[in-house]
Order: structure tokens, then C-alpha cells, then sequence
């Protein structure tokens, strides 16, 4: 039934789990390999329990040894993939990258925000994964660079304003965002224990967080940019206070939204209206790989407040790669993503 | 294939398995050492002892 | 494509909620109507925001009118489907009912647990839904009751050892349930609320719990019982300590579990092994139709503890429900009910 | 021992038990009565589970008769205490009032922001509770409005900013504040149980709230303001973004929150350094009165973001109330409110 | 005015900060000193923030230069005391011992559960810290070992059962706890992470539990004893179900329970009653030294249920050790242990 | 005693200090690292970049 192959590498991660979850639901992918260093020989049940029911026989092998694939799925460190991306593309034609090491278009803007970047003649020719922005450069592409979450969610939020004209690029935009604990990785250290970080609204890369220059890349707008880590797991929530410099209506901002998004198979709309949900929040699409976004006019601060809401492992991360592989591919978009999410549901 | 000592589950073995490598079993997820590959056998690994604070 | 039509009554509750995101993804059913007193004439998303993405022109309608289907799901509270049987059956040849109306055999029954019961001749033929428990009996059926959570989750832990002979049903049994705030429906009351609600260990039910008497019945077996009310939405975990009247090995144990569960589609088995999921838990389960059985033996009191762990909405209501409407119809049973639930997930 | 008699009406509520547990551990202060139409005639302890201990004897009596008191704490919805001022006064020489009904300084205000005002000519001679500000208002008041919650977060964190300079009151504030569920008081409504309100990130008085007012009033700036609802049950956390027109320094921001706090009994300084806890947040200061403000310069963006936080359920409700009537009676300030808080803690 | 010294060795960890706090707002103690190898040279409110108001000057220091004081409260791991008692001994005439190191009472107990002891001549002259059972052997004792979380909470629930005959020792006892990440202590590993441990139920230590070891030489009664970890951070909550073998009536077990407690500073009772608390349950007493006992009585199973719930940082080992010093040294009973806890609370 | 760079609140600092000590600002929080001792001088310990994940 599945005609392709796929690997992933960093398969005991975090996203690296749920690239098993998708894949293996997947109508047209069969898993040939799952590494990890540290669970070498190990079962995929052993460290993600929800695979035990279908994957009672994969394990993980050693990443030194990359079997030969049509997709590879890369899900480790920042670092890694730009050191071994020879040995990734010798494995397979088309190769899918989650970490930031491919996603910026020039080798300064590598310099700025992070160390620098070893292999800067591949920046060209990498193709940034989020297919609401991005689709017509897919097709074909074989080095895909799929999004921050924190940048997904902004992007998503952002976006319509930018092609609408709402916004031109010069105006203040303000983006505070909350996130849940999946985001620090299957690593974590002392503050991302149980008791230190329950409960917690806690202030992280107050300022100068990576994902600016991602979301700064791509919208071409300047940001003030904050995080804050919340209690929930799955989930980013980025909320956009951003200035107008002329008068706009709620009926042009959801001209915006609907021209942009109005026939998108993973967006949804939610800007008002009655009941519990009336604006996007995280736990609506956690498990899902639809993005939520709404806004909210303040005529009195001349501002618009635009919310976005994700869920990290999925829409900005796993699912947005999964996506991306399905554009580039020619498979039905959205193969292998079609949960629809829970209700009721906790913070997942 | 080999039983598991455990829960006598088939658990299924790779290619080049090696003696003193550890496994676990996909249906009770217990830890196996290989201690015999012609034909392959397995025993429980030794359990690290858990202390559980308090 | 789908074949079936189905109807769901009580669709803005928490279990009617799940039902239609559980038929609206079945490869066999089509939703034909979903109602709410309520809610009526409101779209479905506007209760449940999961499914605003697949059902965006289902509406809700008057349970007063119910259209002509081939099953019909009725998830109102204990009582409702009592009344309004000869209704229900003449709007569908199949009805699946997920209250507690039709679960027990004698009308006796429902004098000692219940408030009686107004149609004890419809007792002898509904049929209990717990297809690992009882699947031959459901092929054909046109009644099917089905199970309480927490009843769900103590059969299937206990059922194979009576099987086995472990237990003969003269032991001493204390069961101990850990659930979540899902369980109480979409109502609640002032200790529902998320103030007085979290981070709870609240005995509740200590004594007398109702879904004793549907345990004894099915088990054959005298029980102890008692609730907890802990932190998560969804989820029930069953501990039972059960004290065998001969000596017992672990070996005796697995042959017990792995003879009752192996070729169970849903049905998953964590005793012991490493890392960090080693028995039953909730989250494992999550958002799934999977149902985890596990054990620990206890030679120095001569005991064994029995865990199980499953989602009250999937398994222990709408996801079980669905499951038996596959087996009582002949269909595929694991269709609609593949979702493998998350990796990490907090407590959905 | 305790030389004054105080009161509480509306002492079921979230703030009014605070308040009874603070004015039963206050040296000073014999709690007389404590008012509750629900539970008149219940014990403390069958709403308060806290007060078991102290008040076994201790219960709810009928507002309509009110006991004369030294000190009488209100703590009804907006709106009670405007319409039963006179009856308040009558009974005690001081009214500590914690709704918003008398914090705004003209009737203007309540027109814009509320349904208007019914006794405008008390808004004069109220003060405004929060010591930090305004402590010299406060001896011998004998109306003292307690600030509103989310107002006192922002307050705090942007009062030292305007009077060292760094903000003129022309600048772009946006302040985006996240919000535990105990604000919303032991009412509640859908919105508020337990699965719909767990691991939410959830937009709520997008635009508009009403703190807005109060924040403006006293800060004399313009602000756009926007709360979340967070996974929490007490705490307030407001994050500032403000643009000054200036440069400024680390050292001109230390030098405006040291010159502001530093003597302060109850306020501290959290601003980088090492370790889990590097800037405010709510779970440091659950339980307490003490507020929490800290900053991060961000010149790219020529922005400063504050932080403050705080507990709603004290400093930003029943402590606060507690602190003014000490500066107002010339009592130890400290007095009854010297619980340090507890580490590790969840979300309390 | 403090007229005592006191140092705490494991000073940086959860239950060594718990001190810290306790004896920083005790009227009898003042602080020397307080050990950390790893934070030696930091201020204590770098690790624990809710300290930053009250011990601005405060360092930790090496535990290898212990200071002369009059009591020394140690707070490490398992074998850390029995290794180095002869060094705390030396530093001060009392030394109360948090860990497990001290309280059993024969070498052999410890060969059983433990790897035995290295100074087994200790155990008999070392006092059981616990005042409810053991007041009478604490004045006066000049090495004190407070109890296990775990069995304090059990210990608390059933003792009363047996002083007042309902018990004899040779029925069966199932004792089911749940307790917080806290229990775990500040290191934790992957399975303490966040997104790990949150939302779970999971089964630990389900048999063969330490603690069983200490409640049965407590008690003297065989108990089956298991454990799971909740989602909370502080609270242990354990339910006995008991089966007494003559007939027992509610009127027995609340003069049982009254007889044992209705004179106890730090006892509540709550068995029924109306309302949202009407058992034990650790968030009515989380970040208090009150322990809370209740129970049900189920007629038709002849077995008694028996709930008590404790906030493991104090009543199960801080608070406790405080206590137990109180009662040794001859001060006020509940001196610097007086605080009463928070409602609204979430999962403190 | 001796002024913090960070902030500039007075750090009480212990007897024996050494330089190259780390200790923190109990105002602020930063770490500060002993460059003298005679008279103390603190100077602000060259921080760690962290990195967030994502
Ligand atoms: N978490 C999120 O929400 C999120 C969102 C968007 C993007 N991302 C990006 O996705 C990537 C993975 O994130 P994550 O959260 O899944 O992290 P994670 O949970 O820490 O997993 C990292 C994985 O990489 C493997 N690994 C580490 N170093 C390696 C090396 N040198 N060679 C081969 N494998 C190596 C690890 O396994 P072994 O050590 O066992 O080999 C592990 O499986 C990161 O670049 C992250 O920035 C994450
Ligand atoms: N929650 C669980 O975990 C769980 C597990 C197993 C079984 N169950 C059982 O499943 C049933 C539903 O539980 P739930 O948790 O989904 O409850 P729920 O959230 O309270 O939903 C009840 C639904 O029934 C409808 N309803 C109430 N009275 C009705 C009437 N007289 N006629 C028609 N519709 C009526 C309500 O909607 P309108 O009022 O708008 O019509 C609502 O949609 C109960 O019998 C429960 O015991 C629940
Ligand atoms: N929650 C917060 O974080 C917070 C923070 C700052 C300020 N505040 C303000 O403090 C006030 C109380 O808030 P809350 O959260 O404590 O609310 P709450 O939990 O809903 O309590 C309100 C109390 O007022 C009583 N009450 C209601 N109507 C009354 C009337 N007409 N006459 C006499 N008593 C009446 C209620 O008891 P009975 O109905 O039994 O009499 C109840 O005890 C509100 O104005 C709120 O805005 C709250
Ligand atoms: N957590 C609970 O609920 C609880 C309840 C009852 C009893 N207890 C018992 O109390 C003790 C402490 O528990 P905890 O939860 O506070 O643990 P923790 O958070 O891990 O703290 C342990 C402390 O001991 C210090 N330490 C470790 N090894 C040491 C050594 N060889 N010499 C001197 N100091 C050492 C550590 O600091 P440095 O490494 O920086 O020196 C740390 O400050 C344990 O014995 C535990 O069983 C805990
Ligand atoms: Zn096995
Ligand atoms: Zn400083």
C-alpha cells in the first residue's frame, strides 16, 4: 500500500515521536528507520508509549548507519543537521529538517542570531516548510526547512495583515507568546522539572528570542518579541498587538483573514461569537495540525489584536514537516493529518 | 525469534544480534539480555534498583 | 461512500461530543442528525470547538424530532433513555445507549442501585457493549448498553484472572479509582469548578459507588470500591488488590493476561520493564480506544495488584459504543477508532 | 489581645475567606462577623476548608444585619457596595471596599467604563488602597477602595517608570496580562469548570476591560491592554511592553525600580541572575502579599519589557485591603500578612 | 529575642528550603547556617525564591565546615546521616534527621528493607519524630528521625483505629496513596520532567514500598501497601481500607477518631458533611503542618475506608521535624507552625 | 560590602572571599564575580547563552 520510504532521525525526541505517530498512520509512508544514540536497540514503545499498539516491532537503531530512504525526517539539535546534512542527503533525495539549522535565507542573519552556519551555500536552495505561505515552493524541493513553532504561530497570526495592506512593515507589532513545556525537548533541566515548572507564567528569552529573526525574515516587518513558558505541554499562543497606521474595520481585517485562509484545509477562524471557544487557544487543535487564528479590534489604542494558536509538536513541528512532505511529494495534502482533536481535553 | 523469560511472548530479534546486548520485550516491555545467539536465547537483565525519594 | 446513517442524542454533552467526532471520521457512517435542547439550531462547533474544521454545517436539532437513521447513540443523563426507549427504537433499528439504563440484567438490580426501573422487560435483551468481554453476544443486537468508565476500566483488569481461575470469586477485592473531571458530564456544580477542581485527590463515591453493582454482576464477584477525584479531564485508572486463594507466579499472571488480550485489537499490556511508562496510565491512553492492563505480584502479603488504565470518553463511553456498533454490524472493528493517542501529552 | 473589630460581608467568596484568614492570624484585629446569604448560619469551615482549624466556631450571618464594627471589609459584586454605602458606614467607622466601585475618581469614568455611578459624590473623599502609591492617602481614610487585581499587577510594574522619567505618559504601552481562574470568584460559569478551563491559554476581555480604566487613572498614560486566562489558579502576571522616547540604560531602570521598591516591605526585584526563577512570576509570591517586579531591556527594538506579578488573592485583593487598613489605622504594616510563600509549589 | 541557633544541612533541596522558611519565621530560632555543596556561596533566595524577602543575606555554605548550633536539622538523601553522625552530632546536642536513616528500629529491619545500617547501635537511643503517637519519648531526645511522607499519612489515618481496638493487627489492610512530584525531592529524573509527569496516574513502588516497613513497625500490623504518583507537587493522600473483623458502627470510629485527636494542635476531622470538602484531601491542607483523617463506613463489604491527607513538605517531613523539636526542646507546641493554609488553592 | 554592577544595590559579602568567587546580587540576582578583595571589587561573571529548544 505505502509506495514510499521514510527514516527518521531523533526518533526518541520529542518531535521525532510524533514523526513516528504520523508516519505510521500514514497511507503512503512505511518507517524503515527510527534512530536514536542513547535507546540503540530499543523498542519505539519503550519511549513513546502511545506506539506501542502499532509498532510492537520497531527499534531504534544507531544514526551512523542511515538506511536508505525516499523522505528523511531530521528532528536533533540545532547543530546537527548542518554538520551531517552530506550524510542525510546521500541517504535520501528529499530530506525534511525541524531544526533552525536550514531556515534563514543568508549566512549574516546565521551570524546575527545564532553561531554562525557551516554550510551556507545550502541556504539558497532550502525551502521553508509552512504551506499556507510558502505551497508553490515545495514541489520538488529537496532540502525543506521546517518552522520554528514560536515563528509558525506569529507567521500564521501575522501574515493576512501583511498581504491585505493592513500592515506595511513600518508599524509597531508587539507579539507576547505563551508555550507549553514540549517545546525545551525531551532534554529539560532543573527548570523544566515537575514542581519548578507547574503552574508557572514564567518570562523566557524576555528579549532576543531566535525566532525574531525567523518571523522578522519572513514578514518583513521588525518585532518586539517576548515568550512566556505557561502550564500546558502542547501549544504555542501568540498574541500580535500591532498599530494600523490608517483606519481599518472588523470587515477589512476579516477580508483579510478569509482571503487568506478562507480555503486553507488546516486553518481555522474564530474571532468573536458565543460559547466557551470564542478565540483561538491551543488546547482546541492540541494533537491536530490545524492552526487557529482570530483577532479582536481596540479602536480606542487604534490597535488590532491578533491571536494565534498551534500546537508545537504538530502545526509546528512534526505536522508542519508532514505537510511540507506531502506538498512536495504530490500526495494528497493532508494525508496522515486528518485528527480532528479532542473535546473536552485537558492541557494535552 | 525468542520467548521472553518474563511473559513467554515471541519477541522478534534482528540480524546481527550479539551476546550481552540488552532488549526489551514489546509485550510486557521487560529487559532481555542476549546470552546465546546460536540459537538465540535470552534472560532477564539485571534491574536497577529504583529509589524512590521521600 | 459511508453507508450507515447514525443519529446522535444528548450531542452537546462531553460523550455525545465524542461520538460525533468519532462517527464523523468512520469510513461507515454519516451523521444525520445530532440534537440539543439547548443548543438547538446552533452549529456543533460552537459547543465543540474540535469540530469546527470537519462539521462546519452540522447543526443541532430538537431531540424531539428525531430523524430516521440506521443507529442511534443517545448519550443523556440516567434515566432519559428509560423513558424515551420506544421513541429511540423507532427512529432506529440499532440504538446504543450510554447510560446506565440498560446495563443491568434485573430489574432487582436497578431497586438496590438505582431508583428502579420503568422498562425491566427491555433488560433481558439489551446487550452489554464491552466487546472483550462480550463480543459474540453483539452481532445482530438491537439494544446495546454501554459500559460505565469505571466499570470498564475494573473489568478489564479483574475479568482475566476470573477466567483463568486466579480468582474464584470468594477473594477479597478492594478496588481503588483514580478519575478525571470529564466524568462528571458537561454540567457540574460548584466542586467542578477549575478553582475547587484541580490539583485534587477528593474522595468521592467512597462507599456505595453505583458502578459496583454493574462489576459484581459481570465478574460474579463481591467488591470494595472507592473514587478519587484527581487532576486530569480525561481518564480512569483502576487499581485492585486482589488476594488469591493459592499461590500464584508471574508466569501464571502473564498466561492469565497475554490469554485474554493477546489478539485484542485494543488492548495493550504494561507490567514492569524500563523507562518511564511502566504500568497502565491514563496518558498513555489518552484520546484513544486502547484500554492498558497490568500487574504487580506481592508474595510477602500474598497479593496481586491489578492496574488499569483507560480514556472515560473512548473506551470507558462514546469510543467503546462505537466499537460494538462496529461488531453488532458487522463492520470493521477497529474502523473510526485507530487514533493512537500522543506522545508527550499532559492530561487531556 | 486584638484591640479593633472588623467585619466581612460577602465572607463566602474567594477574597472575603482570604480576608477571614488574614484578620483571624492579624495580631490587631477580632474577627466579629462574616456575612453569607447562601450559607447563613454554616461554619467558615464548610465553605473555607483552610479555616477548619481556626474558626471551628466561627459562622455565616445575614448581611441585612450588619454588626458594628471598627472596621468593616466589603467584598460583593460591583455594584453591592454603592448601592448599601450608607448602611457600610453606619456600621463601621471604616469601609475597606474590595469591589470597583469606589476606585475611580469622577463619575465620568463609572459612565464610560461601567453603568454609571448611584452615590458619585462619595468618589471624592474614597482613596485608593495600594500603599506603594498612594500610602500617604491612607491614615485616617475612612472609604478605601481596594485596586482591582490586573490594575495593581501594571501599576506596579509601570509606576516606577513614570516617576523617574523614563515614561512621560506619551508612549505606546501595550500590556498583556495572564490571569488565574480564581479571579473570576466562586460564581463561575461554563467557561469556568474544571475540563473546559484546564491548560487553557485563553484570550478574555481581548480589548476593553475595564482595569483599563484604573490603570489610566492612576498611571496618567494611555494603554492597550489584553488579558489570558492561564492554568492557574491564583496569581496575576502583567507583562509591559513600553517604547520610551529616550535612550535608556540597565542602570537608569535599576535605578528607577530600586528608588521605587527598595524600602518597600513587600515588594522585590527579579531581574535576570541565575537559577529557575530569573524574573517574576505569580508562583514565587502565591500566598502573599508580596508583588514581584522585574525588566529586560531589548535595544534592537528600543523597547523595555516589565514584569510584575502578584497573588489576586492578596496583593491584588484581600492583602492589599489588609495593608491599607494598617497604614489607614496606624498599625504595624506588616501586621497579619508576613506568610513568605512556599517553594516548590505548584499553581496555588 | 530567638534564643535557640539552628543550621540545616541539605539546605538547597526541597525539604531543606521548607526549613529554612519554617525556622525564618519561628520566634525561638535564628538561622547559622545552611549546607549546600553545589550552591555554596549562593544566596539561599537564588534556589528558593519565596526566600528572597526574609533572608536577603543569607548563604548557603559547605556542609564540611559545620558551624556549633543548638539544633541541626539534616536533610539528605538515604545514608548520607548514618555516614556522617558522628560530624552532626559533634555540631550540635539535637540533631532531627529528615531521612530515612534513623527511624526503624533494628539493624535487621534495615538489612530487610534498606542495605542495611552502618551504625546500628544509634537505632535504639533515636526518637521517632511523629508527637501525635510518640509525644511522650520527645522531650529531651537528642536524635530525632521525623517520618517517611508516606507513612505519616497512613500512620495518621489508622493508628486510631488500633488504639481504640476496632483493629487488632491481624486483618487485612490495603493502603492505596497518591503524593505530588515533591516527594521525589529536587533532583528528579526523566520521568519528573513536565511533560512527563504531568496528568498522570502512574503506578510507583506498587509493592515492596519502604515506607511499608515503618508504618508496620509503627503499627504492628501487616498492611499491602502501593503507591501512585498524581498530578500535584506537594500531598500525600492515603486511603485505608480496612475490614475489621467484629461489627463497627460510625458511632465507634468517631469516638476512635475524636479519642485520638480532638486535643491534637495540627488534627483535623472531616467525615461527610456538606459542601465540596467533606473528606481529607490534600489541598485543604497543602503548605500546612495539619494533617486531615476522615473515613466511611461500607456495611455491605464490612469494611471501613479511612482517608488522611498531608502536604509531604511539612506535616510529612519539614513541618513534622519542626514539631518533633518543638516538643524536644520544650517550647510552644505549634511555635512557627501556625500558618493555615490557602482556598482557593490549586495543587500547591 | 561592595556596590553590585548590576544594579547597584549594596552586597554583603562574607569574610574569606577569594577572587574568582561567583556570588549573586541579592536584589538583582546577577552573578557577580570577586576581581579584588582588597578593597572588594565584583564585576558581572560572563553568563551562560541558553538555549530555549524549538
Ligand atoms: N519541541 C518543539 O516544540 C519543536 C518545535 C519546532 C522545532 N523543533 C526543533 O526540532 C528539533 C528536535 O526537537 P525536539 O524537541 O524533538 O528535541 P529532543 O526531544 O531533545 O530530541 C532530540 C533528538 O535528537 C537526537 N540527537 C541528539 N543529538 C544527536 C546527534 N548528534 N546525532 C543524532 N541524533 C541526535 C536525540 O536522540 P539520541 O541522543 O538518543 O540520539 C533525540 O532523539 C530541534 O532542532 C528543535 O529546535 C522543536
Ligand atoms: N462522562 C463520562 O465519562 C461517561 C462515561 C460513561 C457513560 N457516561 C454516561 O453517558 C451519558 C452522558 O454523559 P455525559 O458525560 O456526556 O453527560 P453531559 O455532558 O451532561 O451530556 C448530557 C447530554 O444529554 C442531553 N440531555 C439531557 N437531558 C435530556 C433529555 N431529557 N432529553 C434529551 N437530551 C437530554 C444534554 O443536552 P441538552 O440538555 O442540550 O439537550 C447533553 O447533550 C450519561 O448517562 C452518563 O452516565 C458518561
Ligand atoms: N477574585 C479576585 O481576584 C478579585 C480581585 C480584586 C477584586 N475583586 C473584587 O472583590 C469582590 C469580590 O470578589 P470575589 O472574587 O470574592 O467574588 P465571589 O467569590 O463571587 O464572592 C462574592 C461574595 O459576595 C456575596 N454577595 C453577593 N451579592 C451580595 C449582596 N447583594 N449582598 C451581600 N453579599 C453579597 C456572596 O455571598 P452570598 O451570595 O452568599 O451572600 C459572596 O460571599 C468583587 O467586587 C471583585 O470584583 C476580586
Ligand atoms: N521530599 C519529601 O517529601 C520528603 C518527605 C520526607 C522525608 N524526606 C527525606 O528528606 C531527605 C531530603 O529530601 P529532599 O526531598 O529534600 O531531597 P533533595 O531535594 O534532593 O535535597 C537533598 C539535599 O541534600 C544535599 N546533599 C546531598 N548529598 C549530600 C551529602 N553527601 N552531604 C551533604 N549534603 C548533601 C543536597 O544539596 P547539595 O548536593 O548541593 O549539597 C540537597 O540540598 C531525604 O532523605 C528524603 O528521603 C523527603
Ligand atoms: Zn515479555
Ligand atoms: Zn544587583
Amino acid at each position: 500500500m505505502a509506495d514510499l520510504t521514510a527514516g527518521v532521525v531523533g526518533a526518541s525526541g520529542f518531535t521525532g515521536g510524533e514523526l513516528l505517530r504520523l508516519l505510521a498512520a500514514h497511507p503512503e509512508f512505511e518507517i524503515e528507520q527510527a534512530t536514536s544514540r542513547s535507546y540503540d536497540g530499543k523498542s519505539v514503545g519503550s519511549v513513546h508509549p502511545n506506539l506501542r499498539g502499532t509498532h510492537p516491532n520497531l527499534r531504534f537503531s544507531d544514526p551512523e548507519e542511515l538506511a536508505s530512504v525516499d523522505v528523511l525526517f531530521t528532528a536533533t539539535p540545532h547543530g546537527v543537521s548542518m554538520e551531517q546534512i552530506d550524510r542525510f542527503q546521500d541517504a535520501a533525495e528529499t530530506v525534511v529538517d525541524l531544526s533552525a539549522d536550514f531556515r534563514l535565507d543568508t549566512e549574516a542573519e546565521y551570524e546575527e542570531w545564532y553561531d554562525g552556519h557551516s554550510r551556507p551555500e545550502l541556504l539558497e536552495e532550502s525551502v521553508y516548510a509552512l504551506p499556507e505561505i510558502n505551497r508553490e515552493a515545495l514541489p520538488g524541493a529537496d532540502l525543506i526547512a521546517s518552522g520554528g513553532c514560536n515563528a509558525t504561530a506569529t507567521i500564521l497570526g501575522l501574515h493576512p495583515l501583511i498581504e491585505a495592506g493592513v500592515l506595511d512593515g513600518s508599524e509597531q507589532v508587539v507579539v507576547d507568546v505563551k508555550v507549553g513545556s514540549s517545546e525545551g525537548g525531551a532534554g529539560g533541566g532543573d527548570a523544566s522539572s515537575h514542581p519548578e515548572r507547574s503552574g508557572v507564567v514564567r518570562p523566557y528569552a524576555p528579549t532576543g528570542h531566535r525566532h525574531e529573526a525567523e518571523i522578522e525574515s519572513f514578514l518583513g516587518l521588525d518585532l518586539s518579541f517576548t515568550c512566556h513558558a505557561v502550564d500546558m505541554i502542547r501549544g504555542a499562543s501568540a498574541t500580535a498587538h500591532v498599530f494600523p497606521n490608517g483606519p481599518v474595520s472588523k470587515g477589512d481585517l476579516w477580508k483579510a483573514y478569509r482571503g487568506a485562509y478562507e480555503d486553507e484545509p488546516f486553518m481555522r477562524m474564530a474571532a468573536g461569537g458565543s460559547g466557551v471557544y470564542r478565540y483561538p487557544e491551543p488546547k482546541a487543535v492540541a494533537g491536530t495540525n490545524y492552526g487557529e487564528v482570530g483577532f479582536e479590534l481596540d479602536p480606542s489604542n487604534k490597535r488590532v489584536v491578533v491571536f494565534s494558536a498551534i500546537d508545537n509538536m504538530m502545526k509546528g513541528s512534526a505536522g508542519q514537516a508532514v505537510h511540507a512532505a506531502n506538498v512536495a511529494l504530490g500526495l494528497n495534502e493532508t494525508a496522515g493529518l486528518e485528527f480532528q482533536g479532542l473535546h473536552p481535553v485537558g492541557s494535552p | 525469534m525468542a520467548e521472553c523469560v518474563e511473559c513467554g511472548a515471541e519477541v522478534s530479534l534482528h540480524d546481527n544480534l550479539e551476546v550481552g546486548e540488552i532488549i526489551d520485550c514489546t509485550t510486557c516491555g521487560a529487559e532481555l539480555e542476549v546470552i546465546d545467539v546460536e540459537p538465540p536465547e535470552l534472560d532477564k537483565a539485571p534491574e536497577l534498583e529504583e529509589d524512590w525519594g521521600e
